[in-house]
Parts: C-alpha cells; structure tokens; sequence
C-alpha cells in the first residue's frame, strides 16, 4: 500500500449514542490500519430511517448535504461510515442524484450542489478491499484462535445489490475473511442477512423477538460462541434485547454479540476498553478469557489423525 | 422499356384510404410507362390474367405492381410476369398496403406516397435485367448433429427414406438427456425401455454412419453441397477393436472420475462406458483423473484388455464428409442455478437439480434407484421440489418457461411415493403449465393420489439448520408465510440451448438467441427451417420442448431434407453478386467482408480479380458496399437500380406548400 | 401536421421491412413523410446511398436492420453499424445536422417499435426543418444575382 | 556523409535488384522539385532530398502492374501509404524496396508564395533556393529572402507523429526523435461554426472546383484510376454536369471511399490547383475513426482495418434506437 489511504468520515448519530462502542473501536482499527478518516464538518442526520418515507426529495437533501460536504473535502478517495443505514441512505440518494432531473431538484435545496465525485462506502467495505485480509492477517499480535463466531451481516448492507455494489448480496463473505484473518472461526450461518426486526423495536417488541430469536437460535446451533455485527440496530437488538428474547422464546441464551472492528481492535492488540467491550450488555469477558485454553485443545486436536465426524 | 402499372384496390384495404384511380393516372405520365390500370384484386386469378393479357397485347417488357408487401405476394407476381412471357426479374413491387393505406387515413397524404412509391418501383425496373438461375446438383447425404431423441428420430427416419445419415455425436454415446432419464411422463413407461431399442436401431441401420465423441469443426459449402469437418476426440481406446466387454472398467484404479452421465452425484472410472446400453458401446478414458496420463504409471486397462484396444497416444482426428444437408438437434443444458444464492448457489449438497434427482431414481443410476441425499446418504422423508428455477425469472435474465418441469416434477413427486411411501412432496410451483394430452389429468394425480402438496409461491431462502433443510416461502393462496422443514431440496432448474450451440450456429450461420436457442425460419410456418437454406433444426436445440415434440420435430426435419432431396438439381437464386472484371482491381476486400467465403481470387491475364462462386453467395450485398470501383453489383440489386429509386424519388416535389 | 417532409427509408428486406409490414398489419398508424427503399441487408447499405440521398435533398434519411447477432446474412449489420457510425459523425463538418440521418433495429416481429421509430424520427426531421442544399441555395443566390443558369432537374 | 549521399549510395547499391526507383529531382525552377524515375546509375545523380520535396511518391507504386520491382524513397509520411498499399494487398512486399528517411518538415509552396507576396515579390521570379539554419534562402528579383521553415512549413508537419518512414529496407540519415501530438485542432476550430457556416464555407469551395480529379490523381489510396465512380455510368453514382452538387458529391465520394484508409498525406489538397481544403474532410474521417476504433492508417501492414471489421458488441458504438 504505497499511497495514502484517506476518506471523508460520515459517523452518524447511534455511534455518538447507542453504538458508541463502535464509533470508538471503528477510529481506532482505522488508525491502526493507516486509514485517515477526516470527519465530515458539520455533517447533519442523512435521514435514516423515516425520511423517505415521507418525501424522496427531502430525504435525498439531507444525504445529499453531507455529500456535498465530503466532497469539499481535499485528498479523499471516497465517503466512509460504519452504519448500513447510514450507507443506505447516502448511497441511494447519490444513485438517484445520477438522474439529472432529480439532481436539479435536489440541489435546489442546498447550499451548495452535489457533484456526485466520490463513492459511498461501509467502512467494512473499505477495511476489506482498501487493506484487505491479507494484509490484516500479519497485523494481527493477538489471534482470536478458538472463537467461533456467526457472521450476521444484517439485512442492508448488501441489498439491494445494484445500489450496494458490494459482496454477495445473500452469501457475503468480507467480515468471514477479515475474522478468519485474525484467527477466529466464521460458522456457517444461513441467516447472515436476514432482518432482525430492526426499528420495529418500539413498535412491535414481538416481532423482533421472534427474527432476532430465530438469529440467536440459529447462530447456536451452528455452534457460534458469539455474534459479529456490522450493524449498530442489529447490535442493540440482539445484544441488548437478548433478556427479553429468552423470556419471549422460553430461550437461555448467552452470546456476546460484537462489533468486527472490537475483534480485529482486540486482535491488533488493543485492550478491552479501548475497543469498547465493557459497553456490551451481554459480557464477553469469560468467553475470550477461555480462548487461549480452546486453542490449546484445537492445536491438540489438529495432531490427532483426523477423527471421522458428520459434517452437514 | 416499356413498362406496365397494375394499382390494385385490394377491395377497400388499399381503395378505402387511396385514390387507386389518381395513382395508376399519375403512373402514366412516368418515365418509359406505356400502361397502366388499377385492378381490384391483383393476385386474383383474373387480376393475374388481366397483368398477362396486358403484358401480351401491349408488348409490355416489364411490369410494377402497386399493391401488398413483396414478403407476401413478390414471388406470385413473378410467376405471372413468367407466365406472360417475361423474365420474371422484369417485375418490381410497390408496397402501398402495408407501407401505406394501412398505417394512415390521410387519403391525399397516402395517394401522394403511393405514386411516389410506384416512380420508384418504375425507375427501378428501368433498371432492372433478366436474371437466369443455375441449376446445381445435390449430394443426397444428410448429417445430424447430436444424437439425442430428436436426432435418433430425424437419423431413423433420413435412414428408412434412403438417405445416407452421418450422425454426429458430442459425448461418446448416444441418447442424449432423455438417456438420463428415469421414468417419461405421462405415461410412466421407463424411458430407456423406449429409448434403448431407438438407439439400437441407430447402431444396426445400414444408411447410418455414427461419429460418437465427435463435434463439427467448420462447415463450408452451402445447399445441397456442404462439407462438414468433423473433430473425433481422442478416446484413448481403438473403438475398432474395443468390443465393449468392460474388463478395464472393472480393474481400473481410478475409481473417484467425475461421472457426468450421472450428473456428478456418483463416481465413475477412469476408463468407461457411460451407461450399460450405451451406444456405440465404447470406452473411452477421462485424461483428467486417468493415473496414467497424470502420473505416467498405471497402464492397467492396457494390459487387462483382451482386445489390446487401449491407445494412450491416440490423438484427435478430423474427417470431412460430404452432405447436402444438416439438421441440428444440439439440445438443452440445465442453466447455471448457482445464480440463485438464496438457495445455496451450491453450498448445500441436499439441494440438488432435477437432473440429479432422475439419476437417483433411476435403477441403473448411481444410488441403485435408491433415493439417498448426498450429504448423509440417509433417505429422505421431506422433499421440497421448487419449479421454476431459471424459467420466468427476469431478475436472472430468463423470461421464458421452459415447458417441461412442471410436468417431470408431477412425475417425480409421483415416483418419490413410489419409491419412499411414507415420505411427503412439496412442489412449490407458479402455475401449473400442462396442456397436452394426459398432462393435466397426470399432474391432478400427483396432487389428489399421490397427495404431492402444491404450493403456489416462489421460495425466498433455503438454508441448513440442525441436518434438516429449511425452505422458506409464500403461499400466496393462503397469503402465508411458510417453511417447510426439508431432508432433501430439488429444483427443477430451466433449461438453455446446450453448451457450445452459440459457436455452432456460427459455422452454421444461422441465427441464435441469447440463451443459446436456433432461430427457426418462421416462429408458426417454418418451425424446422432456418434462414439458411439445407440447414433444419429438431428438439430443445430450437427452444425447450419435451420429448413428443421433441420426436415430431426430428421427424419433421427428416421430412424437410426428404423432399429438399426428392430432386436431383436445385435451382440457384439469381440475386446474386456479378464481378466486372475490367473494373475489379483485385483488393480482394470484398472477400474479407463476404460473410460465406464466396468470393474466391483467381487471376486473369496475369491480374488478381474476384470471382463469385454463385452456388454460394446469398445474396447480401455487402461485397457491392464494400466495393469503390462500384465491380462487384448485387444483381437485382445494382448500385444503379438502387440509385434509381433514390433519384426518382428526389426529382419528385413533396407536397405543394 | 406540417407540411410533409421527404424523408428516405433504407431498410433491410429481412428484419426491418417485415417489421414495418407487421407495423401495416397492426394498422399502427405513422406519420406519411417516409418513403421505404427496399434493400437485401443493412450491409448492403453504402453510406454514399446515405450522403446522396442528403445531398439530393432529402431532409432525413433513416436506416434500419436487423438486430447485432440477428443478421440474416450473419454479418451485414455488423458492417453497416460501423460504417454508418462513421457516416453520422461525419455529417456534422459539411454542415449537415446528424439527427437528419439515424439507423436503428427492429426485427420483423416489432411493429409497434416500428410504430415509435417512425413517429420519433419524423418529429425529429419536422423540428429540424427542410434541409439546407449545397446546390439549391447557391442556385438561388445566383439567380438573385441575375446571373442566368439552368434550372435543376 | 550527407543524408542526400547515404541515400543515393544505397540507391545505386540496391539498384541492380530494380527496374525503376522513384525519387526526386530538380523541377522547372529552383523551388520546384519532380519526380525522378531512376533506371540506371547515371539518374542517380540528379536525385534530390530537401524539404522542397514534398510529392508524396508512392502514389505511383499502383501504376506498374504486378511483374515490375519498384524502389521507392519515401519520407515519414509518404510511408503510411506503402504501408496502407501493401495492408491493402494493392502492392506486394516482395516487388517494392523501400528507401527511407527522416524527413522534419516540407515546404508548403503556397505559404512561400504568399510570404513573398507579402513583401510584393513574386514566387515566380525565384531564381535561387537554398536552406540553411532552418530556413528558406530564396533569391528573387536580386534580394535574398530568409523565410523561417517555421512559417512556410506544410500544416500537417507542425503535427506529424510520423517523422521517419515507418516501413523501410533500407533507411538513411539518423532518425528523429521527437513527434508532435495530433489533437485535430483545425477540424474542432472549423467547427466552432455553425451548420449553416459550414455548409456556406463549402458552397464557397465547391464553386471553385473544376472536376479536374487532381485530387484524386495525386491521392496514392486513388487505385480505381479509369473505373472510378465519380466518372462510370455503370455504376452511375453522379452525373457529368458541371454543377455544386455533382462536385460535392464527387468529394463525398473521395472521401468515404478513404475512410479508415487515408493516411492524411494531403495530396489532394497540394495538388488542387484552386485551394481548395480538402484534407479538413479526411481529416474529420481520421478522427473519428481514432476516436472510435483506436485505428490510424498506415502504420501496420498486417492490421485488419476497422471498416471491414467487426465486433459483435462494440466498444464505443451504443446500440442507437429509439
């Protein structure tokens, strides 16, 4: 990587609140990775989730202000954020700017037009293909041997995939590498994109306790010790919710439920508290506590001649 | 010249909307007309004769008729101008139906483009010339490409109409797909029961020559003279003294080869025959997992061959045979499902193709007709089927419905019972499609006495989850969200024109869409025709059909290429191009464009000139715009008769302003 | 309508020409400006049919074959595409607009888009307006000099 | 050793493998220079090689027939033509020897007679010509002119990528480096005009024309010769009257007929005897054909060229259609 990596840097408002831990633990892989990310000044709500419901054209305004912000900004290579709803909504208001008409109207409501110069991306999106595995693996001083973990990637990072323009839109696979990359284990979960229940929250608790159950349950019986997001709403609700899924659904669970940039801070040798964990309602302390023991048994299971065993 | 105008009325079609009268007297003051009329109906029998006895009383030495489109009527008209005396070539059509009274109610507008349509048919046929076709002889021998149903049929019925067939074959046996199956709707008689005494037919019948192993190269020629170079692919085994006794089979160490007759759902040896009525019965070896050809050691089919047939540096061979026509009947492939990532893109091995799943009930399939899902082998209770899997799906650029799956999902439900009774069928299906006879009544069975579970709804996902396969979908009768929990998933997957059927119908020239399907020459009146002349088509290679049609078809191109060869000469056609040699300045550049390879160098008076091989032009021009010196003229369709239209044309006034 | 404009056809006898018989057969009714000149494939097109006719004085000159792959003749239209391209980009230095020539496809079983590329191309020709000639003009100019020339066929 | 020394050494050496090598000699007065046939030593001796030789010799290359051996010396330019002719199997390798040079520029003729109208002389009373520190030495009505090359050069010398023969058996003098870059300035800047401009810019032209077929003459990609369509009535593409129409279209005809051939040597604009700028419409040919199929002219003799090839999806065509 001989040049620079540099983007526009979109927060957005749950990591200043719910998913401050990935805000925090975000800033700092990126910095260990050698990606500078320059906030957005002044960068306002893009509108998730409601606006479009109401008005396209408002909606696409407030993405639109803030990329037109971002590409004020000098040196960047592209428009970065760590939400998916975020994502969404930057990245549909820049695909329908691409119409002229549409654009015309939209800027007319600006101060200042959208010029439509610089690719919207999950900062997931550009760890994997900006730094890639590869380059992450020899990074990693501490390897998260022994941790098998659900890739739940939640239900818009890759949809719809004409406007995503990233990874398998119903078998990703960037977060399985980036883990495997640092040495833990991605099972085999059927339900990586399939909807939590989202901002039904509030709304319709049943419901979210029915999706993010069967996700608990299903991660389970893949043999996942934890869950690894990319999603702050689907982070709160498996994490957060998980008491009342188990009372909803007569489960017991008790699965932390990550964010991939904890994993890989925690792998790069970061502590606990600087990537956040101690803001995880479900704690995650004893599982990575018993991990070097598990890769203990996994090295000594490796010397055994490969014991014959049902493999679905 | 002096050139006749017929305006036909067409009764009201052309009269109702214009002034038929105006434009025949408009035609009278046009340039060498020394006659012209309006006529009710043209190609009527007297409007026929009334042309004649025109052309007969006034001398006429050319005729236009103003009245339908040449696509439809040129051809009649011809024969009436021959009929009168003339050469047929000395007629020319003014489209003023379809181009004109048809597509506008403006009678002054529509009068006022017909007569400027019949000066330019009348300035056309100033320049038009008598043409005069060539007889050529014909090579009465057929070759089918692609042993399948249809091609089996077509070959049977070219070989007991006496012609010579060469049978051209891709795998090393015939058979085709419908060899794969188990069972054949709706009758559920076994498929190789009917199959395999077709197959014989074709091995013993004196007129057939097969080339199994064998794919077409180039192709030259044209009608009635063809000459096809066909590729035989090195088998490894000298088919001339393999007597295919199996013994190498047996002993070869090679155990684990991928088994494509079966699908890959079983294994087979290095060294095999497909299937036990394979024909021709021949070994052939797999280079890729033989250990001789990967290693260099090994060699144990050579030595346990009682025939000494194993030839491990045999090599490709080409041939070139002779024919005067071709039928191709190439088939179908299943599409690549794998786009399909909601049910696995082929992550799972208990979600398996229609395909597969014949093999598994066939008794001589891999499983011993016994149903077991790849991933365990245990038998399967649960079996979702999902139709429509690459049919009508536009979101994988598949529009079309490949016909055939709801019925051979009807028929596999009905066998799953047959062979597991406790178990239950799913078939999630978006209609069901079964017209034809017994179809319906057969897929009714399923449901009502086979108590296969239909569900109308498309699956959203299917995914593993503790050794049971979930399948999520919509019932949309009962507005429901369902899942089903499955051992084993089939997917009735679409078919498309078989693998390479595009690069064929290249050396074919003849047209294919883009899923690999032949274009016929007329989609309802030349359902086996192409547009290339002696070239006929038969089964799924055309589009996907099942097996009836695909058997009538290979019968009805047999018929085709019967009575193309029911005569000895065929008549060329004179729309051909004509070389000026004194203009020719041997660029040959007209060569490089003619898409035929028509045009050959020869050399006159110690300079290069083209020459056109008339048996084999079409008749496309392209040469002639290729041409500066204006040498080499599309006859019937010369620079000049083409810039007399365009001049006539523009010498007329548009309308006054 | 305005006053008619002439305007030329020159389409292939396999796709193009079916495809406005289909649109006839339809009775999808078009605007009366165009005249069709048959020709066998779009190959046979040479563009000099096209700056004749132009230069003749007509005001659009529009082209239709077969579909890329479709071809009759396997090939033709591939040849016409690149040297019609050509042609159209030419126009522009000799002072012609390039929306006075188009070519297009549309198979025999598209009437109704015969329909559509009739009717757009017609608009297109009415709001550009009759064609300036090289020889008209300077014959008008000339006369407006007194000078005495023949008339123009 | 000169350029002009090296180069009628290997004239004389190749000389006896040849029935004839075209060169230049000495024209009628001092700024003219002419083809020179060479057959025997003896012609050797009159060849020439300075910037006043400016005809382009491989328009004769098409003239011999097929049995003759021809040498031809060619400068950078000249040589896209060989290379054009012998792509277009219209000359065969075999039969044409071809003497190459570095060539930096030639004189455009009409230039230097308007630079000496400018100081009320007459090209015509030139008497001596010479060159010398990069420019034109002329003597004229007793006062000796320098004209800077910069100022008399050929247009199309001020943008030659070509400055050494491409194709040679033979090459003399040390090549020349650098190359200009070709942006096709003239035709952008001809159309900033208006249609209507530029159908009034050509009207203006075409009235001058005489039909003389100059330009044709002097074009080397010209090979119809007496069966040119301009001409026949069989093909009968445009008729003999003598009006702007006809003498439009016979330009139409020159041109698409070099489309994707012409190497823009401009010899039909140089040999025009009224001026006009016939190079503008091959020029506009060229580069559209650069823009859509990456393909110049001339430059490899084994290349397919664009107009009789194809692509089934093309890269820079969209499917037009409405």
């Amino acid at each position: 990587m001989s040049q620079k990596l540099r983007y526009a840097y979109y927060p957005g408002c749950s990591g200043q609140g719910t998913s401050k831990e990935y805000e925090q633990s975000t800033r700092a892989v990126c910095e260990a990775l050698g990606m500078e990310l320059v906030d957005i000044p002044d960068w306002s709500c893009c509108g998730s989730s409601p606006a479009h419901t109401v008005d396209h054209r408002l909606s696409s305004a407030l993405s639109g202000r803030n990329l037109a912000l971002a590409e004020r900004l000098e040196g960047v290579s592209a428009i970065l954020t760590p939400c998916p709803s975020c994502l969404t909504n930057l990245k549909v208001s820049a695909h329908k700017m691409k119409d002229p008409e549409f654009a015309a109207e939209v800027n007319a409501l600006l101060d200042f037009p959208v010029r439509n110069t610089l690719p919207v991306k999950s900062i997931l999106q550009a760890i994997y293909e900006d730094v890639g595995p590869d380059a992450l693996r020899p990074k990693a001083v501490r390897l998260l041997t022994g941790l098998k973990l659900a890739p739940y990637y939640g239900c818009i990072m890759n949809r719809p995939p004409h406007i995503m323009e990233f990874d398998d839109h119903e078998n990703p696979i960037a977060m399985d590498q980036l883990m495997e990359a640092i040495g833990a284990e991605a099972v085999t979960f059927p339900l990586k994109v399939e909807c939590c229940g989202a901002s039904f929250g509030v709304a319709r608790r049943d419901i979210v306790q029915k999706l993010s159950g069967k996700l608990l349950d299903t991660a389970a019986s893949n043999g996942a010790d934890a869950v690894v997001t990319a999603c702050p709403l689907c982070q709160m609700n498996l994490d957060l919710r998980q008491d009342q899924i188990n009372v909803a659904n007569n489960t017991s669970h008790n699965m932390p439920v990550f964010y991939y940039t904890q994993l890989i801070g925690l792998a790069l040798g970061m502590t606990p508290s600087q990537v956040g964990l101690e803001k995880l309602e479900v704690s995650p302390m004893a599982l990575l506590e018993s991990l070097p023991a598990r890769a203990e048994a996994q090295a000594q299971a490796a010397k055994k001649p490969a014991s014959k065993g049902a493999q679905s | 010249m002096k050139i006749g105008v017929f305006v036909c009325h067409c009764g009201s079609n052309i009269a109702g909307t214009v002034d038929v009268v105006q434009v025949a007297e408009a035609a009278k003051s046009m340039p060498e007309v020394a006659f012209a009329k309006d006529t009710m109906y043209a190609c009527s029998e007297p409007g026929q004769q009334g042309i004649i006895d025109a052309i007969k009383e006034m001398g006429l030495d050319g005729a236009v008729v103003a009245s339908c489109t040449p696509r439809m009527h040129g051809s009649t008209f011809m024969r009436t101008v021959a009929r009168a005396g003339l050469n047929p070539y000395m007629f020319e059509m003014a489209n003023i139906r379809e181009h004109v009274s048809w597509i506008g109610k403006d009678k002054v507008a529509n009068t006022r483009k017909a007569i400027d349509l019949v000066r330019m048919a009348v300035a056309k046929l100033a320049q038009n010339k008598p043409l005069y076709s060539q007889s050529f002889s014909i090579n009465k021998r057929v070759m089918i490409i692609g042993g399948g149903v249809a091609g089996i049929q077509a070959a049977l019925d070219c070989a007991d109409g006496g012609l010579q067939v060469v049978l051209v074959e891709k795998t090393t046996t015939i058979g085709g797909k419908m060899a794969k199956l188990d069972k054949t709707f709706p009758t559920v008689d076994c498929s190789s029961c009917i199959l395999g005494p077709r197959m014989v037919d074709v091995a013993q019948h004196p007129n057939i020559t097969l080339h199994a192993s064998a794919e077409v190269d180039e192709v030259f020629g044209y009608v009635g003279n063809y000459q096809v170079e066909v590729r035989k692919k090195a088998t490894y085994v000298n088919w001339k003294t393999c007597t295919g006794c199996g013994a190498c089979m047996e002993k070869c160490p090679s155990k684990k080869s991928k088994d494509p007759f079966n699908e890959l759902i079983g294994t087979t040896t290095a060294i095999n025959i497909p299937f036990p009525q394979a024909i021709p019965k021949r070994a052939s070896i797999d280079r890729d997992s033989c250990i001789k050809f990967k290693t260099g050691k090994c060699g144990i089919c050579a030595k346990v061959c009682p025939t000494k047939a194993i030839d491990y540096d045999q090599q490709d061979e080409m041939i070139t045979e002779e024919v005067g026509a071709i039928i191709a009947a190439t088939g179908f492939d299943l599409m690549d499902w794998h786009v399909y990532g909601q049910y696995g893109a082929g992550r799972y091995p208990d979600v398996i193709t229609s395909l597969q799943y014949e093999r598994m009930l066939s008794a001589s399939g891999p499983t011993g007709g016994h149903i077991k899902r790849p991933s365990d082998k245990k038998e399967p209770k649960t079996i979702v089927f999902i139709q429509c899997v690459g049919s009508r799906d536009k979101s994988v650029g598949r529009p079309y419905c490949t016909g055939f799956c709801c019925m051979y999902t009807a028929k596999q439900a009905i066998l799953t019972k047959d062979h597991i009774p406790d178990s239950e069928s799913y078939v999630f299906y978006m209609d069901i499609r079964a017209p034809g006879k017994m179809y319906d009544e057969f897929t009714r069975r399923a449901m009502e006495e086979y108590g296969a579970k239909y569900i109308r709804g498309r699956v959203s996902m299917v995914y593993p989850q503790d050794g049971k396969m979930i399948v999520r979908g919509v019932d949309t009768l009962a507005g429901a969200q369902v899942e089903v929990e499955a051992d084993l998933v089939v997917l009735a997957v679409g078919a498309e024109g078989a693998a390479g059927s595009a690069q064929l119908a290249e050396k074919l020239r003849i047209s294919y869409d883009s899923y690999g399907f032949f274009m016929e020459g007329h989609p309802k009146l030349k359902p086996v025709e192409t547009n290339t002349a002696g070239v006929y088509l038969a089964g799924c290679a055309q589009g996907p059909k099942d097996i009836p049609s695909s058997v009538a078809q290979g019968s009805a191109a047999a018929a085709k290429v019967l009575s193309l060869f029911s005569k000895d000469q065929l008549q060329s056609d004179p729309q051909v191009s004509k070389v000026d040699l004194k203009r020719c300045v041997g660029c040959m550049k007209c060569a490089i464009t003619c898409p035929f390879g028509a045009i050959k160098e020869t050399e006159v008076r110690g300079e290069i000139k083209a020459q056109v091989i008339e048996t084999i032009c079409q008749g496309c021009g392209i040469c002639t715009s290729t041409c500066r010196q204006g040498a080499i003229q599309l006859q019937n369709f010369t620079d000049n008769q083409i810039l007399a239209e365009v001049n006539a044309l523009l010498s007329s006034e548009t309308e006054e302003a | 309508m305005d006053k008619e404009l002439r305007i030329v056809g020159f389409l292939c006898n396999w796709c193009s020409y079916g495809g406005a018989d289909t649109a006839g057969v339809g009775r999808f009714v078009q605007p009366t400006d165009l005249r069709i000149i048959r020709m066998p494939c779009s190959g046979r097109i040479d563009p000099l049919f096209v700056l004749k006719t132009l230069i003749g004085g007509a005001d659009g000159v529009l082209v239709s074959g077969c579909h890329p792959r479709d071809c009759h003749y396997a090939e033709g239209n591939y040849y016409a595409r690149r040297r019609l391209e050509v042609l159209k980009r030419f126009l522009p230095i000799i002072g012609i607009d390039p929306g006075r020539f188009e070519y297009t496809w549309v198979s025999a079983s598209e009437g109704q888009r015969w329909q559509h590329v009739v009717t757009s191309f017609t608009n297109q020709i009415h709001a550009l307006g009759p064609v300036q000639r090289i020889g008209r003009q300077s014959l008008a100019k000339a006369c407006s000099l007194g000078t005495v020339l023949e008339p123009l066929a | 050793m000169s350029l002009q020394d090296e180069l009628k050494a290997q004239i004389v050496k190749r000389l006896p493998e040849l029935d004839v090598v075209i060169g230049w000699g000495q024209g009628y007065d001092s700024l003219h220079r002419t083809p020179l046939f060479i057959t025997s030593e003896a012609d050797v001796d009159k060849l020439v090689f300075d910037p006043l030789c400016v005809h382009n010799l491989s328009t004769y290359l098409t003239r011999y027939g097929s049995a003759k051996r021809i040498g031809v010396v060619v400068k950078g330019c000249d040589s896209r033509s060989v290379v054009e002719l012998l792509q277009e199997k219209l000359i065969h390798r075999d039969k044409v020897m071809v003497f190459g040079l570095p060539c930096e520029g030639v004189a455009d003729l009409g230039k230097v007679k308007r630079a000496l109208a400018a100081k009320d002389l007459d090209m015509g009373r030139v008497r001596a010509a010479s060159f010398a520190d990069g420019d034109l030495v002329v003597t004229v009505s007793g006062q000796e002119i320098r004209l800077p090359m910069a100022e008399v050069q050929a247009d199309k010398c001020g943008r030659c990528r070509y400055h050494n023969a491409v194709i040679h058996d033979e090459f003399a003098g040390q090549p020349i480096t650098e190359a200009a870059p070709d942006t096709y300035a003239d035709v952008a800047a001809f159309e900033e005009q208006t249609l209507e401009e530029r159908m009034e810019f050509w009207r203006e032209q075409m009235e001058r024309c005489v039909r003389c077929y100059a330009c044709r003459n002097a074009c080397p990609l010209c090979v119809c010769r007496d069966y040119c369509i301009g001409q026949s009535r069989e093909p009968n593409w445009v008729s003999q009257r003598d009006g702007l129409e006809e003498k439009f279209f016979f330009q139409m005809i020159h041109a698409t007929h070099l489309a994707g051939r012409c190497t823009e040597c401009g010899e039909c604009e140089r040999a025009c005897p009224v001026d006009i700028p016939l190079l503008l419409l091959k020029r506009k040919l060229g580069k559209e054909i650069l823009e859509l199929f990456d393909y110049r002219a001339g430059t490899d003799p084994d290349a397919k060229p664009p107009l009789l090839n194809f692509k089934v999806q093309e890269d820079t065509i969209n499917e037009r259609g409405w």
